[in-house]
């Protein structure tokens, strides 16, 4: 899956077009996505659709349309000396996300690693094949927020196929940033009209982005350090080890292989989610824990996206959304604690 | 795992409307079914020889018998199975009879249902875990709790048996209210003549160990295994040394300071006493609280007199432990206490019949005393308050006993009986005297008692009337008995010179806390619970603990005393084996998951939980769990679905075995 | 399947002193009653967790019942008492999420109730055949479940309607 | 806490002093209550031995009314009234065929469990330290012979809160006055009741009984909470009078008038002049230190 | 507040307690857990509207044993708590997870909290359980702060939405429910903050044999959320916790607050009230209700 950026002239287009391509989408039977507060959801009927470039991310990420929260590998059939195995057809269909957040849209190129380093993973691959993001332009950021600290911005058109631009109420400016975009775009052509990059320019350069609250490659460098500090302990304390963060993370991945019969004779082998902060991610069947305490899977969380996953794959493994920080039922906020991992004063909790 | 089918057809019962052949043919295909086959009669000996015989041949782990109720012949298939070398526990029965032939008339849905049964079966026999039947090892020692009659009997009965006996009265005499009593219906013949010589036989059997002025603070353990704390009290007085002359009680200068408890609180004792001159043991107790020598530090006039130097006035109680394989509880009664002031708080009390206001209303048991020969009053029938003799009694029966208003539903039994006796000495012993017993009903069911209160009606010329006292008062010296008499129709009212009050048997003091020490339970009023009302009346629900006696629930003489030679032989019988096997259907908790919320303890009806500490590798306690006590749980596995986190499985019904039958509906 | 010949499928979760018995005698007493319900035995009623109940829903059945001792006849003396509550607060809350109450029955049949046995047995199966099929539960998981090609089926299709009122009596 | 106040026909007539008492006493202790809107016969003698639904019906109307009017609990100062509307109450709780068959009836649903207290339970409730605080003079002169009658605690299993048949309530409330008060034999016993009416010499001979008692026990007044009773023992004393000549005169107050006094209102504010039977507490000062 | 600082200091500094779990500012609107276990630390202590945490759910045997050991010796835990995490507190103490003896509740008179963090406090945004609430002051407690106040008044939507499903016909409450549970993501929050779910090993967490379906499809989602609930009838204090927790916005509090009436409508029961009153679940009457069974 490679996204080779190609140079396009900025385009313009009126909301109520943009609509009517939607309405395309649906019409021809594919998927279109939209943000909401709590989740993407899908869109039926687009009179109402709204594209709020101020909104908060949505509670939780788009990631389960690619990487769903649960899915059948295979299916299965005992008879008395035999297994009979059936696989899965994945859908095919496309799948278009309109406005998603800058942070999100490049969740799927982060992740696109893990499930192609040793052997790629046909789920994840075929859909996000399918899978047309039109991002758009972020205005809005709360103390959450972190994206700029983690090499991205509100303006980032990382990871969208095609980007949206707010110019006023009626007209977005448009950049088809990958080859999915122009092939995505390209019936609708009819609908462009050509826009001035200046005026674009003006807008993104304007926009409000969050301080950087951290220098990764710091973070990076301390965490190299510091795998027995006793400062893992506060936040150990603390965190009350549900996977929320994992959950509505754009980018976390784990997930867990499990048979589940369901007639006396069948069953299906089903992939879900898995969070590394559960007690029993970890648990052995021996019975030994090698991350018994609360303190060691949050080190382990922090490590593996901010240094982990930069050792093997040259990436952090976060988008800076803030999701995990904003839906905390105990308010651990990841951007806090890494910030104030280096200093010696401040205590991680 | 190999599995064996063997589907019965018991001769047409089955197989007439169960297809048979085709049940075992089905079932030939389920995975891991090796053999599969269907015969006439398997509970037959050559059935069962088909059974085995397939065991050796196809090496099978497992069988499932599909014939009829596993009530009728799981235990034969068991057999069966066991004697071919399987574990009893990898058998299991699917009901084709019971369940399925003889209850549905169409041969194809029962066919298919026949089938449905055992696939279930082959499911939960493939989870079936083998078992072994759970030994416990029994210390052939009886504690019998009361020292009233049903104690005295239990504990001969089974040291007459061989066994010894600790026997445990927290009182300074054994003896119990049998020993109050004056004469004894429905022979009227002198309750002491025969109660004496048992008490002095228990004071001299080798085997029993007489624990008086002693009670039972704590018991451990479970069935053949108790471990019991006993509380001796100070007596103040050197067993050893005591030769039971008396000379300290006669010499007491303390002589009216404290009511004589056994005379019911009709007479004084001195600071030093005995409860009545036949006490078993014969040793005195001083009574610290009206002591001379505990208030002043002086007197010691005991010691000036006792040649055998056994007054110890340092004397400390001390604490006795002692090991027993059962428990026969015998704590028996007490009376309903009437006055409205000192009422139990459970009960009302009966502010409108005067006790405790007017010193000539008593209680029955206060009457037993004045009868006596050897009660206060030298068995002259007097008044308490002036002594003279009573013209006319009026005997009130039901009081507490039957009245809801007042708390007590239950009937206390003995109170129609002993009225009557009671009506019937006085009448013996004041010739002029005129008796009238209100009653409800009479209830006198039993060997000769009929005969005893129509004896009473006829001979005696007592007067029964049919209906409640509402009110007693006095007036001049008189008490007005205001009652009705439904019979007639009419309101009574009797100017009596003494009333005497049948009054409710309730529970001894203490029998709830001893409940809750030894762990068995207790209905509403603290009477103990039986297993079963019917099949197990002297057993407890706690295996090992056993009941005895009026501390169950109202009884006369003779029911107590066959109840404790019950419950003597039901020890007795325990003690029979060296070990005590149990099925090994018991929950057992998985110690690394518990949450130590103890809800398993709360609902368990036979307190089979414990708390155990686990420890880590350095000895340090790192966590409590339940832990349940395979010799006291009865394998009802209420536990296992109380259980929030799925911590305890009652082993040949576990959840995954269950699963397993659901998975195969 | 049409509902002509649609067949519930029923469990029994029964204790092992009183109802199974029960049970028992109305086989010995030839009580006839439909061919239903299936008997899981356990101990005590008090063991029987709700989740089992779930569990039954999940592999088809279209009704659950669950019978034990009577009040105060518990071979446990309270297994029953415990699981009343029990089932009180379980069985609001299946009615709560949209799960009949009929769904899922409760009785108490002594040993000696062999008649009160076939009578719940057959109440039961009717209530629920009057009901029809619990599709919804089944069809939760419809999207992750397939069709594996026919094998040929162990038994004959059934014949149940043709006698079916004889059955019932 | 805010009572409905059910007077019932007694008070508006016969018993009119009660009422008069009443009113004063409860307005002085700072309780405070609402005339339920609207009253309506309790459903008392006649119509509960004639007609079972009618009377449930008439009580529960009264009740439905005080929950209408969003009170939590009733005052029913006559004995007969408290009697009716608990056991009424107690019924349809009971029985949910009576519970419609009322409802029914009544047109409307009982949503929710209005309290019935009678009067001792008033003073109990509302505390004896706001009568003994308020006090503004100890009634010590008087002994007391404290008559419950028959309907103001029972039936026991339904009225719940005292002895049946050796209630001591109105002794607390009576000694909170400072009076004193008597142990006497006579104080559930029957006082004849509704026979009042036809059967005079049934009443004169009972109530007679029950003065008789309480004189002999020392008490020189007797303490009511029931219309009926206060009836027979107070107004067939002159009755009394004509059949056994010796009778004196003997003073028979409501508890509540009892209570006035000790609250320092005098006997004309309080109604007692409406009695048959004269009363002054001053008198009574007057007759002890003649006496002592 | 400078009452409760100067209280929590003294605690710390007399070392009666090895630490004392609170509240700290992080925002206007906002506050978040903290465990002090230096003196100096204190100061950030605060009680206020937004203090919307239920503090209980740190009261874990575990985390007990790590925070008071200190040198062999073991400390109490000191641990503030609105009146109503007080009665998560008691239900702890009645299912045998903490021992009243060890821990210290600093209570306050509560007027309410905010729905969520961020809101306005105003009769608005009240905390559902904040509208019929009934113990201002806590029930149990071992040092009390705060002024009365009046709580905003709000009507009990969550009640009238109890009823508008109850008024819904079977099919339509299933696909109501089956919708809503559809859209758990089984990040098990809900069970983490709730005080009361505090088994090691959580029901669905055992799969020998499979419990409850692991997979976060409809059957898998139904399950646990009906189990959950079951769980906690007659557990749940209603602290709302798990709504508050929730990412997927699944009405949860509404269906335990439904078992609490029904335990309060059927066995006269409220959890977490008193200590002395048994736990319904454990315990039982012979009058229970028997209608259920034929």
């Amino acid at each position: 899956m490679t996204q080779r950026s190609i140079q396009m002239d900025e385009k313009i287009i009126s909301r109520v077009d943009l609509l009517n391509i939607c309405q395309d989408v649906i019409e021809k039977g594919n998927t279109l996505l939209t943000p909401g507060v709590a989740d993407y959801s899908v869109v039926k009927d687009v009179s109402n659709l709204n594209l709020d470039a101020s909104a908060l991310p949505s509670k939780i990420s788009y990631k389960s349309y690619v990487f769903p929260r649960t899915e059948p590998v295979l299916y299965y059939k005992r008879s008395k000396n035999d297994v009979q195995l059936i696989d899965v057809n994945i859908d095919s269909k496309k799948i278009v996300i309109l406005g998603a957040k800058p942070c999100d849209a490049n969740s799927l190129n982060i992740m696109k690693h893990l499930f192609n380093w040793d052997y790629s993973d046909e789920f994840f691959n075929m859909r996000a094949k399918n899978f047309i993001v039109i991002g758009l332009m972020c205005s809005h950021f709360d103390e959450y927020c972190f994206c700029t600290s983690v090499g991205s911005s509100p303006v980032s058109e990382k990871g969208s196929d095609i980007f949206l631009i707010p110019l006023d109420e009626n007209n977005y400016a448009m950049k088809i940033i990958t080859d999915k975009g122009k092939e995505f775009i390209t019936p609708y052509s009819g609908y462009l009209k050509s826009g001035d990059e200046n005026r674009s320019k003006r807008i993104t350069e304007n926009v409000k982005q969050p301080d950087v609250a951290f220098d990764s490659s710091e973070v990076y460098k301390w965490l190299g350090e510091n795998f027995e500090s006793p400062k893992w302990e506060g936040v150990g304390n603390l965190c009350l080890s549900c996977a929320q963060c994992a959950f509505v993370c754009p980018v976390c991945h784990c997930f867990d292989i499990t048979d589940e019969d369901y007639s006396y004779t069948e069953g299906r082998r089903m992939k879900n989610w898995d969070g590394c902060q559960f007690g029993n991610f970890t648990l052995h069947a021996s019975g030994h824990n090698p991350r018994d305490i609360q303190s060691k899977r949050y080190r382990q969380r922090v490590n593996h996206k901010f240094r982990y996953y930069v050792n093997k794959f040259g990436e952090i493994l976060c988008t800076g959304c803030g999701r995990c920080s904003r839906g905390c039922p105990v308010s651990v906020d990841i951007k806090e604690i890494v910030s104030n991992c280096k200093n010696d004063q401040k205590e991680l909790r | 795992m190999k599995i064996g089918v063997f589907i019965c057809h018991c001769g047409e019962n089955i197989s007439s409307t169960v297809d048979c052949p085709r049940v075992a043919d089905v079932c030939r295909t389920y995975t891991g079914v090796e053999y599969s086959v269907d015969y006439k009669y398997m509970c037959s000996d050559p059935g069962q020889n088909l059974i085995k015989d397939a065991i050796h041949k196809y090496n099978l782990d497992a069988i499932v018998v599909g014939s009829c109720s596993p009530h009728m012949h799981e235990r034969t298939f068991r057999n069966a199975a066991v004697s071919a070398g399987i574990n009893p526990f990898m058998v299991e029965i699917a009901n084709l009879r019971e369940h399925c032939s003889w209850v549905h008339d169409n041969i194809e849905a029962a066919t298919r249902k026949a089938i449905e049964l055992m696939r279930m079966a082959i499911e939960k026999v493939k989870r079936d875990k083998p078992l072994t039947k759970i030994k416990v090892p029994i210390t052939k020692r009886v504690l019998v709790i009361g020292g009233g009659i049903a104690g005295i009997q239990a504990a001969l009965d089974t040291a007459n048996a061989g066994y010894e006996v600790v026997l445990v009265e927290k009182e300074p005499s054994i003896g119990g209210h049998m020993s109050q009593l004056s004469e004894t219906f429905p022979t009227l013949d002198c309750s002491q003549c025969i109660l004496t010589p048992r008490m002095v036989e228990v004071h001299q059997h080798p085997k029993i160990k007489l624990m008086t002025y002693s009670e039972v603070e704590r018991v451990e353990g479970f069935i053949g295994n108790f471990k019991v704390t006993i509380k001796k009290k100070a007596r103040h007085i050197n067993e050893d040394k005591c030769s039971g002359c008396g000379m300290c009680i006669t010499k007491c200068p303390i002589k009216k300071k404290a009511y004589n408890s056994f005379e019911e609180d009709l007479a004084f004792r001195p600071a030093v006493y005995v409860p009545f001159p036949q006490a078993i043991p014969n040793i005195p107790v001083i009574d610290e609280t009206v002591c001379t020598y505990y208030k002043t530090g002086k007197c010691g006039m005991c010691v000036k007199v006792c040649d055998r130097e056994a007054i110890d006035f340092g004397q400390k109680d001390t604490i006795h432990v002692a090991d027993v394989g059962a428990i026969i509880v015998a704590t028996g009664f007490k009376l309903y206490n009437i006055d409205k002031k000192s009422a139990d708080s459970k009960y009302k009390g009966y502010g409108e019949y005067g006790y405790g206001k007017y010193r000539d209303v008593i209680d029955g048991l206060q009457f037993e005393r004045i009868a006596s020969a050897s009660g206060p009053t030298s068995g002259e029938i007097k008044r308490p308050s002036d002594g003279r003799v009573p013209k006319k009694i009026a005997f009130i029966q039901c009081v507490g006993s039957r009245d809801d208003s007042k708390g007590i539903s239950y009937c206390s039994k003995i109170c129609c009986m002993y009225t009557a006796k009671q009506a019937m000495l006085y009448r013996h012993k004041v010739h002029d005297g005129e008796a009238y017993i209100f009653y409800m009903d009479i209830r006198a069911g039993g060997k000769m008692y009929e005969e005893f209160v129509r004896r009473a009606i006829e001979e005696d010329k007592v007067k029964y009337i049919r209906g409640r006292v509402s009110r007693i008062y006095e007036e001049d010296g008189k008490y007005i008995v205001k009652g009705e008499d439904t019979l007639a129709g009419m309101p009574v009212e009797i100017d009596a010179d003494m009333v005497v009050l049948a009054t409710a048997m309730i529970p001894q003091d203490g029998a709830e806390s001893l409940a809750r020490t030894i762990g068995i339970p207790y209905d509403k009023y603290g009477f103990f619970n039986e297993a079963h009302p019917k099949l197990r009346p002297v057993e407890s629900t706690t295996a090992g603990v056993f009941l005895a006696g009026a501390c169950q629930s109202p009884k006369d003489i003779p029911e107590s005393v066959s109840m404790a030679s019950a419950a003597a032989s039901k020890a007795i019988i325990l003690f029979a084996n060296d070990t005590l096997e149990r099925e090994p259907v018991v929950a057992k908790v998985n110690e690394d998951i518990c949450a130590g919320c103890f809800y398993c303890m709360k609902v368990c009806p036979f307190g089979a939980v414990e708390v155990k500490d686990v420890k880590d590798i350095n000895g340090i306690v790192y966590k409590e769990v339940a832990y349940i006590n395979q010799g006291v749980c009865q394998g009802c596995g209420t536990c296992t679905a109380t259980c929030l986190s799925k911590s305890i499985e009652l082993a040949g019904f576990n959840n995954e075995e269950i699963f397993a039958e659901i998975a195969a509906l | 399947m049409d509902k002509q010949n649609w067949e519930p499928k029923i469990a029994a979760f029964v204790c092992n002193w009183c109802t199974y018995t029960g049970a028992d005698l109305a086989g010995t007493s030839r009580l006839k009653y439909p061919a239903n319900c299936k008997i899981i035995r356990v101990m005590c009623s008090g063991s029987i967790d709700p989740v089992f109940i779930l569990k039954a829903f999940e592999r088809g059945a279209d009704g659950v019942l669950v019978s034990g001792c009577h009040p105060n006849d518990c071979h446990y003396n309270a297994g029953n008492f415990h699981a009343r509550r029990r089932w009180d607060f379980f069985h609001e809350l299946l009615d709560f999420i949209g799960i009949e109450k009929g769904r899922l029955q409760f009785s108490w049949i002594s040993a000696s109730e062999g008649k009160k046995f076939a009578d719940v047995i057959t109440k039961v199966t009717e209530d629920i055949k009057a009901m029809g099929p619990f599709t919804a539960y089944k069809k939760m998981n419809s999207e992750f479940t397939i069709d594996f090609p026919e094998e040929p089926s162990e038994l004959p299709e059934p014949e149940f309607q043709e006698n079916s009122d004889k059955e019932t009596e | 806490m805010k009572y409905g106040y059910f007077p019932g026909c007694s008070l508006t007539s016969s018993a009119k002093e009660y009422d008069i008492s009443l009113r004063k006493v409860i307005d002085k202790l700072g309780i405070s209550f609402d005339e339920i809107n609207d009253w309506s016969c309790c459903g008392a003698t006649s119509a509960h031995v004639t007609n079972h639904k009618l009377s449930t019906a008439l009580a529960m109307r009264n009740i439905m009314l005080a929950e209408q009017q969003g009170l939590d609990n009733i005052i029913a100062p006559c004995a007969a009234c408290y009697n009716r509307l608990i056991i009424s109450q107690n019924e349809i709780g009971k029985h949910t065929g009576i519970r419609k068959e009322t409802e029914d009836l009544l047109s409307v649903k009982f949503k929710k469990d209005v309290k019935v207290f009678n009067i001792l339970e008033l003073f109990l409730k509302s505390g004896l330290n706001k009568i003994i605080e308020n006090r503004k003079r100890e009634l010590s002169e008087l002994k007391a012979a404290c008559y419950y009658g028959c309907l103001l605690v029972r039936p026991a299993a339904i009225t719940k809160f005292d002895d049946a048949e050796e209630p001591e309530s109105m002794e607390k409330i009576v000694e909170a006055t400072g009076a004193d008060t008597v142990d006497w034999n006579y104080k559930t016993e029957c006082c004849g009741a509704a026979h009042s009416i036809a059967r005079r010499d049934i009443v004169v001979d009972l109530s007679k009984k029950i003065i008789d008692d309480a004189i002999t026990h020392g008490a020189n007044v007797m303490v009511v909470a029931c219309p009926m009773c206060h009836t027979n023992l107070d107004m067939r004393q002159r009755a009394m009078k004509r059949k056994y000549p010796d009778h004196k005169e003997f003073p028979v107050l409501y508890l509540t008038e009892l209570i006035g006094l000790s609250l320092g209102m005098d006997e004309k504010e309080l109604g007692i002049d409406l009695h048959y039977t004269n009363f002054k507490y001053a008198d009574t000062l007057l007759n002890n230190s003649a006496k002592g | 507040m400078k009452e409760l600082i100067k209280h929590a200091r003294e605690l710390l500094e007399n070392g009666e307690v090895a630490a004392v779990i609170g509240y700290r500012q992080v925002s206007a609107k906002r506050t978040k857990p903290v465990i002090i276990t230096d003196p100096e630390e204190t100061s950030a202590l605060v009680f206020n509207e937004y203090c919307l945490n239920n503090l209980a759910v740190y009261l874990t045997k575990a985390r007990i044993k790590l925070l008071c050991k200190k040198n062999d010796k073991v400390l109490k835990l000191a641990i503030t708590a609105k009146p109503c995490d007080v009665h998560s507190i008691v239900a702890l103490i009645q299912e045998n997870q903490i021992d009243r003896d060890t821990i210290h509740i600093i209570s306050f008179n509560c007027h309410g909290v905010a729905k969520d963090f961020g809101f306005d406090f105003n009769g608005d945004n009240l905390a559902s359980k904040c509208i019929t609430c009934e113990t201002h002051k806590p029930l149990y407690y071992d040092a009390l702060f705060g002024e009365v106040k009046e709580t905003p008044q709000a009507s009990d939507t969550a009640l009238a939405r109890i009823k508008e499903i109850e008024s819904m016909p079977h099919n339509e409450r299933f696909e109501f429910f089956k919708s809503e549970f559809d859209k758990c993501i089984k990040c098990y929050a809900c069970r983490a903050v709730c005080p009361l779910c505090y088994c090691q090993r959580c029901i669905t967490d055992k799969t020998i044999p499979c419990w409850i379906e692991t997979s976060s499809h409809q059957r898998g989602n139904f399950a646990w959320n009906v189990i959950r609930a079951f769980h906690l009838s007659g557990r749940c204090t209603g602290c709302g916790e798990c709504d508050r927790a929730c990412p997927a916005d699944i009405p949860l509090s509404l269906i335990n607050r439904k078992m609490s009436m029904e335990a309060k409508n059927l066995f006269s029961f409220v959890s977490g009230r008193s200590l002395e009153t048994p736990t319904l679940v454990g315990s039982y009457n012979e009058k229970d209700n028997n209608e259920l069974f034929m």
